[in-house]
């Protein structure tokens, strides 16, 4: 399978996107555009797949390479590994599920629909490169359009959340870049990734580049105590701009910290690792109880996500093959979830017009769809085994385990502790607006979803049960793949 | 006293020079501080025609620089006066600590 | 040692230093502008007495006749008569003059320090001279920038008039 | 051999109803789903008393010994070659014997619920949950791998907690869903730690390599196990102490029982199914499933299981005597009772006579089962025809619902442990177990069997008796006693309570599969049986006439009295807990944190570059001249410093 279609079908769309004469035309060609995009992630997968069953072991499939800069050594490398596929399953989910939810923008509809487009296209690009410098092409493609969608169809303190968001991860990328061209001179002057994995870096070197990489990265995936933007930045996005913000982007970061600093670094890595277990413990604890006392729902996901993908990055630090593995799963379990719940809180605030958990109640009489779904999305979020985000805790948790000394398994305690917190704080919101006597009475006319927004709310609730309730494929895909790189730590 | 030389015509083309910077630092009107930068373009002519006298004497360059300088150096004058009375008719004064619309 | 040349030097030295002074200091605008002609046409005799004759008659006829005119046109079209200039702040005027006087000593400081080569007498050059290095396109000679510096005269000829057109309302 | 195919059917059948109710139920079904529902579960229930006649009767036993089988096992999510989460069906005495009370008690709930839930608006929705319910319950009885009964161990928190908060608008039963899923939530977090520390020092996940490899001493995991201590403990035994701790908070134990009185805010049905005979004894269940573990291994845990137990067994009897919620009494009274099954775990040992109180225990859940769901279903017919559930509202009942008079005296009877009724032959072993290994809690246990009887036929007598006919509102007359869907469970359910307790339990259902002889001592029975007719003595000379001695009984008790109808203010204690210390001392602090000083940084480093900008701006000033001053100014210092300084 040729990797350029991925990035061929989310270009054609915004620009057939741009040439569009009126607004339902925007919709309806973003609408394919994404299905297409959708079909071409199941493709790959299945090709994928297909390649492993005929015993086809390389560490990359389908890779290609096209001559950029020569004299810098930048070409266009890509090629997919099992994290890769699945991350642009991820993508293509979240992107149709995004252009659903968004049926009903009216203002500047075709330049949101393109930007929308043009974010999902950094992260397909993002997640199929390997050459580091295509591949931080692709991450600045994926952080403007952020700014502009919560700049312009944001909510709120919209320009103070979008100036703070792109100016942190601007910051991110700035480390990012630092670090690379430090890699780049430190290990002959490339910046391909699977060379720069065979080079030989000392660890001097290591111990340098490898706080700026992940640092850098770590910012985009809301590492604490650098994840301050993720509050704001999602409290005040459009919902599809929330959903990208948390389902795609986010992932950007926890891909970064794993497929450059930690798989390019490993000594570093190792160096580090105790940082990145206590920051990220602390994340995930900290962030579910500063979840427990929001009163926005947004507020609630988005700080609930600071905890959830702590995860994540707990299982980046604790560098046993489980943990990693459960830390990706993680990844596209939070993608998944936060996305629908983002979507169900849009289609809740379109309705009621509010956010506030306490100006809502009994929504499950008007809005069962929704509210279902809600919950659906609330379990998940607090570890319900079936659906994914139990499957992706527990992997993480058992191989946190693995580390026999005191020092992992407090960290793992902290870390298991806070899916008590969740409950609470899950059960809370849920409870008071889905569940609960009626409190106003403006909302006892509304409507329950259309057709769009049960079609989102389907399509991604498929995607957590896919998950869910049969863990083995997302497993098998990601499981060879966390070994090469956790043969790399371990220098085998 | 001694024999006019070259350190003279220096010391001379200096001091006009300075002159001219001082008056272009001090004067808040634009005409004068025009009238200041005159000085400076003269004193740098000074300077080119010495250098070619005492120096270079069998070239020309520093002499056609000079004229040179004349000549932008009229049209700078021209093109100054055409923009400050612009100003002056936008605005009704030319003193220069009130043109600073475009700052920022 | 005295003689009539060095004399003149000196006398036009004065002349040009004094005026210059003058010409920044006094504030009636309009006697700046006449200590200015003065003082450029002390410069146009210190050019008389280097014998470059020619560059001397540009300078009367360019400064002199030209650019001083149109300075005092202008002070006609922007000046009450009789009005004195404003003071400028004191703490300006005291940095000018800190920065100008050290800018002035390390300047003479420098040419004062520096060893100028011996100076070789030469025949003056003539007007005829001028002429033909300027219109020479050999090597060294000047038509090129001469035909640049007549591209620029027209194009601050066009500025001038365009920033002079009274700009049309925009009222409508 | 077990037939894979139809054991698997029995926990999909429900499962079948759930997706197909949950998803076509509100639109297309509507009121055929009851009927659905309870179609799907009869297969259900039939599957499984097959599996059960074909094991005890035909394969299970070899070599008089009963096996564990299992017939299937599909890898479901792999760690490693060793650890992996599997999906399985376990066979074996008491797998089968909970088949057996899970899929016949839900029958009898499906059946009942035809009739009590009938005109619900979310009748389909109902029967979706209880399918979702039983599904999960049967997994978990099923599991062969501790981390797949930790899967539907969490599943059946859920649907216990959707079914509490069936009326959603209620804020009482919301607040007690939450409740009860937070508080399981909690329990579930050792349970889940202990999973992990016990299959670190294993290597595996599944039952039978677990067991296997922690109770031989001598093996080098049960060595590196004990090696490892952690304040004074070997790891193994908080592995099994926290495990435990996730059986006690779904077993409603002391002091992780604090949900199960508010869980009652669920239909009278579900209360029945799920918190008296099924779901609250999965931590009995889950204790007998790693019992081996327990008694071999760590048997300071099992003391401590037993301790707990007793405790749970007599402050929930007494807080019984207090409370005027009949369906709060019966939860009470349903804690006592699994407070016995637990201390009959925690005296027993493993194998031979020695594990009676295992055999015991088994035999109480199950009869357990029968006489309490029977209980639940009777005051559930009595609600459905008085609307309320306070005592005082009630009186005079038996000639209205003579079946459930009835029923509910066979019930009372045994629970109360009068012969021959059920209850009577399991408590009787259980009592024999405590009283051979530990006095105290025996004594515990047969002063709660005293006031258990008491606190029943309090119950029975306020109900049926006490007031003259027709005191109550005249409105709650409108329907009879139920039709026959309600009252054909009460019968067969009451038809068990009487007759359960003549199986041969030892039999079928011992520690090491052995069959085991129950011995029966008259002279023993003597005393429980004499304090249970004390008790309902009592409970009739206080209770079957309107008459002021109760509250003069409560008056002369005092402190006793109020701090137990406050449930011992452990409610309270929580709240504060909850509310005081982890909401205003640990949430609100971290939520004013992050606005304030971690996102305070983040803008001081923007505030910051702002004001060095505005700093900046001032040489921006527009000012010619100030440019050129500055202009000249750096060109004469960098002279200098060129020409003097650097050169």
């Amino acid at each position: 399978m040729n990797l350029l279609v991925l990035i061929g079908a989310p270009l054609l769309t915004a620009l057939a996107v741009l040439v569009a004469r009126n607004k339902q035309q925007v919709k309806w060609i973003s609408l394919a555009g994404s299905f297409l995009q959708l079909g071409l992630a199941i493709a790959l997968l299945l090709a994928f797949r297909q390649e492993r069953a005929a015993n086809n072991t390389a560490q990359m499939l389908f890779e290609q390479q096209y001559k950029l800069f020569q004299s810098l050594h930048i070409s266009f490398h890509f090629g997919v590994d099992g994290i890769s596929v699945a991350m642009i399953l991820l993508t293509s989910f979240v992107v149709v599920a995004g252009v659903l939810v968004s049926w009903n923008v009216e203002k500047m509809t075709k330049e949101f629909y393109f930007l929308l487009l043009l974010l999902g296209l950094g992260a397909y690009g993002f997640f199929i490169s390997l050459d580091l410098f295509i591949l931080f092409f692709f991450l600045e493609i994926s952080v403007i359009p952020k700014y502009l969608l919560i700049g312009i169809w944001g909510s709120g303190k919209k320009e103070y959340s979008a100036n703070k968001l792109a100016l942190m991860l601007m910051g991110g990328s700035a480390l990012i870049l630092v670090g690379m061209l430090g890699l780049y001179f430190t290990a002959g002057n490339s910046f391909d990734i699977m060379t720069l994995s065979k080079a030989t870096i000392t660890p001097e070197t290591q111990h340098i580049l490898f706080p700026l990489l992940f640092v850098g990265f770590g910012v985009f995936t809301a590492l604490f105590p650098l994840h301050t933007w993720v509050p704001d930045g999602h409290s005040s996005a459009p919902t599809a701009g929330s959903m990208f913000l948390a389902g795609i982007s986010m992932k950007l970061g926890g891909y970064g910290c794993l497929r450059v600093a930690t798989y390019l670094l490993p000594e570093g890595a190792k160096e580090y690792a105790t940082i990145i277990i206590v920051l990220s413990a602390i994340a995930i604890l900290y962030g579910a109880f500063a979840t427990m006392m929001q009163k926005d729902l947004k507020y609630i996901n988005a700080y609930s996500s600071v905890s959830h993908v702590g995860f994540s990055l707990l299982g980046i630090g604790m560098l046993t093959q489980t943990a990693i593995t459960g830390a990706l799963m993680q990844m596209v379990s939070h993608g998944v979830m936060t996305a629908l719940f983002f979507a169900v809180i849009g289609m809740i605030y379109d309705r009621t017009h509010t956010r506030m958990v306490a100006d809502m109640g009994g929504l499950m009489k008007q809005m069962p769809f929704i509210s279902t779904v809600f919950f659906i999305v609330g379990l998940c979020s607090l570890g319900l085994p079936g659906l994914s985000g139990f499957v992706a805790e527990m992997t993480v948790f058992v191989g946190s385990w693995q580390n026999a000394d005191a020092f992992h398994r407090v960290a793992t305690l902290a870390a298991a502790m806070s899916i008590v917190v969740t409950a609470v704080y899950i059960l809370r919101a849920i409870g008071r607006t889905v569940m609960g006597p009626n409190t106003n009475e403006a909302h006892l006319v509304l409507k329950d979803a259309n057709w769009n927004e049960k079609l989102a709310a389907i399509l991604l609730v498929a995607g957590i049960l896919a998950i869910g309730i049969a863990p083995g494929w997302l497993n098998d895909l990601l499981r060879p793949a966390a070994e090469v790189i956790m043969n790399r730590i371990t220098g085998q | 006293m001694m024999e006019p030389g070259l350190y003279h015509i220096l010391f001379i083309s200096t001091a006009l020079f300075f002159t001219g910077v001082l008056g272009f630092l001090t004067r808040r009107n634009l005409i004068t501080m025009l009238m200041s930068i005159e000085l400076i373009l003269n004193s740098v002519n000074l300077n080119f025609i010495a250098f070619n006298k005492y120096i270079w004497p069998g070239r020309m360059d520093g002499l056609f620089f000079t004229l040179f300088i004349i000549a932008i150096a009229a049209a700078e004058a021209a093109v100054a006066i055409a923009i400050i009375i612009n100003l002056y008719r936008s605005s009704q004064s030319i003193d220069v600590n009130n043109a600073e619309d475009l700052k920022y | 040692m005295m003689n009539g040349s060095t004399i003149l030097f000196y006398l036009l030295a004065a002349l040009t230093v004094s005026c210059g002074v003058l010409s920044i200091s006094t504030r009636h605008i309009f006697r700046a502008a006449i200590y200015l002609l003065f003082s450029l046409i002390g410069v146009a005799g210190l050019y008389f007495w280097l014998a470059y004759e020619f560059i001397a008659a540009v300078q009367i006829v360019v400064y002199v006749g030209g650019i001083v005119v149109l300075i005092i046109f202008s002070i006609f079209l922007t000046q009450q008569a009789g009005e004195k200039l404003p003071r400028q702040r004191l703490d300006r005027k005291i940095w000018a003059t800190l920065a100008t006087f050290c800018g002035f000593a390390l300047t003479l400081l420098q040419v004062w320090q520096h060893e100028f080569p011996p100076v070789i007498p030469q025949a003056p050059v003539t007007v005829r001279g001028i002429g033909e290095k300027m219109m020479s396109t050999e090597a060294g000679g000047y038509a090129l920038p001469f035909e640049i510096i007549s591209m620029l005269l027209l194009a601050a000829m066009v500025g001038c008039i365009v920033i002079a057109l009274r700009s049309k309302p925009e009222t409508k | 051999m077990p037939n894979a195919t139809n054991i698997a059917l029995i926990p999909l059948l429900p499962l079948a109803g759930f997706i197909l109710l949950g998803l076509f139920g509100r639109k297309y079904i509507k009121n055929g789903a009851g009927l659905i529902g309870t179609a799907l579960l009869l297969g259900s229930a039939l599957l499984a008393l097959y599996t059960a006649y074909d094991y005890f009767f035909v394969y299970g036993k070899v070599d008089g010994v009963y096996q564990q089988f299992v017939p299937l096992k599909i890898t479901w999510l792999a760690f490693s070659k060793e650890l992996s989460i599997d999906m399985g069906l376990v066979i074996d005495p008491i797998s089968v014997m909970m088949l057996l009370v899970v899929t016949f008690v839900s029958l009898m709930v499906h059946i009942y619920s035809l009739g009590y839930m009938k005109g619900e608006e979310r009748f389909p929705t109902y029967y979706a949950f209880l399918g979702l319910f039983t599904f999960s319950m049967l997994g978990l009885v099923l599991a062969s791998n501790i981390f797949q009964m930790y899967i539907f161990w969490e599943l059946v928190g859920v649907s216990s907690f959707l079914l509490i908060g069936f009326y959603y608008d209620k804020p009482s039963a919301v607040a007690a869903s939450k409740k009860a899923f937070i508080v399981t939530r909690f329990a579930d977090l050792g349970f889940l730690v202990g999973i992990l520390i016990l299959s670190y020092f294993s290597g595996s996940f599944d039952f039978q390599t677990l067991i296997a490899r922690l109770t031989s001493p001598e093996s080098n995991e049960v060595k590196n196990a004990v090696a490892s201590t952690f304040l004074g403990a070997s790891a193994l035994t908080w592995g099994a102490a926290l495990i435990f701790i996730g059986g006690a908070g779904k077993s409603a134990m002391f002091p992780l029982h604090i949900w199960l009185p508010d869980a009652m805010e669920g239909p009278t049905p579900v209360s029945a199914l799920i918190h008296a005979a099924t779901m609250v004894v999965a931590g009995v269940y889950l204790v007998a499933r790693l019992f081996p573990v327990f008694s071999v291994t760590t048997p300071a845990v099992l003391e401590i299981i037993g301790w707990v137990g007793a405790v749970s067994a007599i402050i929930a009897a007494v807080i019984a005597c207090t409370q005027t919620d009949i369906k709060r009494v019966l939860a009470y009274s349903t804690m006592s009772q699994i407070g016995y099954m637990m201390f009959a775990l925690g005296v027993s040992s493993y194998g031979g006579e020695a594990g009676l109180g295992y055999t015991a225990s088994m035999f109480h859940l199950f009869t357990h089962a029968m006489f309490k769901a029977l209980l639940f279903l009777g005051a559930g017919a009595v609600i459905h025809y008085v609307h309320s559930n306070e005592m005082k509202d009630m009186g005079g009942l038996r000639k209205k619902l003579p079946i459930t008079h009835f029923t509910f005296l066979v019930a009372c009877l045994a629970i109360a442990g009068v012969p021959p009724f059920a209850g009577f032959f399991s408590k009787e072993e259980i009592l024999l177990a405590a009283y051979n290994s530990n006095t105290a809690i025996y004594w515990i246990a047969l002063i709660t069997s005293g006031l258990t009887a008491f606190y029943m036929f309090r119950l029975y007598f306020t109900i049926f008796w006490n007031k003259a006919q027709g005191e109550h509102s005249a409105a709650a007359n409108k329907h009879g006693e139920g039709g026959l869907v309600m009252m054909l469970p009460l019968v067969l359910l009451a038809v068990g309570a009487a007759g359960a307790g003549f199986i041969p339990f030892g039999e079928f259902v011992s520690t090491d599969g052995k069959a085991l002889e129950s011995h029966f001592h008259l002279s023993f029975s003597l005393a429980p049986v004499a304090l249970g007719l004390a008790g309902i003595l009592a409970a009739l000379w206080m209770y079957a006439k309107a008459n002021d001695k109760p509250a003069r009984l409560a008056a002369s008790l005092g402190g006793l009295y109020k701090a137990a109808y406050h449930k011992f203010y452990i409610d309270e204690l929580y709240l504060f807990i909850t509310k005081k210390v982890l909401f205003n001392l640990v949430g609100r602090p971290a939520a004013w944190f992050d606005r304030n000083i971690v996102d305070g940084l983040m803008n001081l480093t923007g505030n910051s570059t702002v004001l060095v900008s505005e700093g900046i701006k001032k040489f921006q000033s527009g000012k010619v001249q100030q440019y050129a001053i500055f202009f000249l100014g750096a060109v004469v210092l960098l002279a200098v410093l060129f020409i003097y300084v650097w050169r």
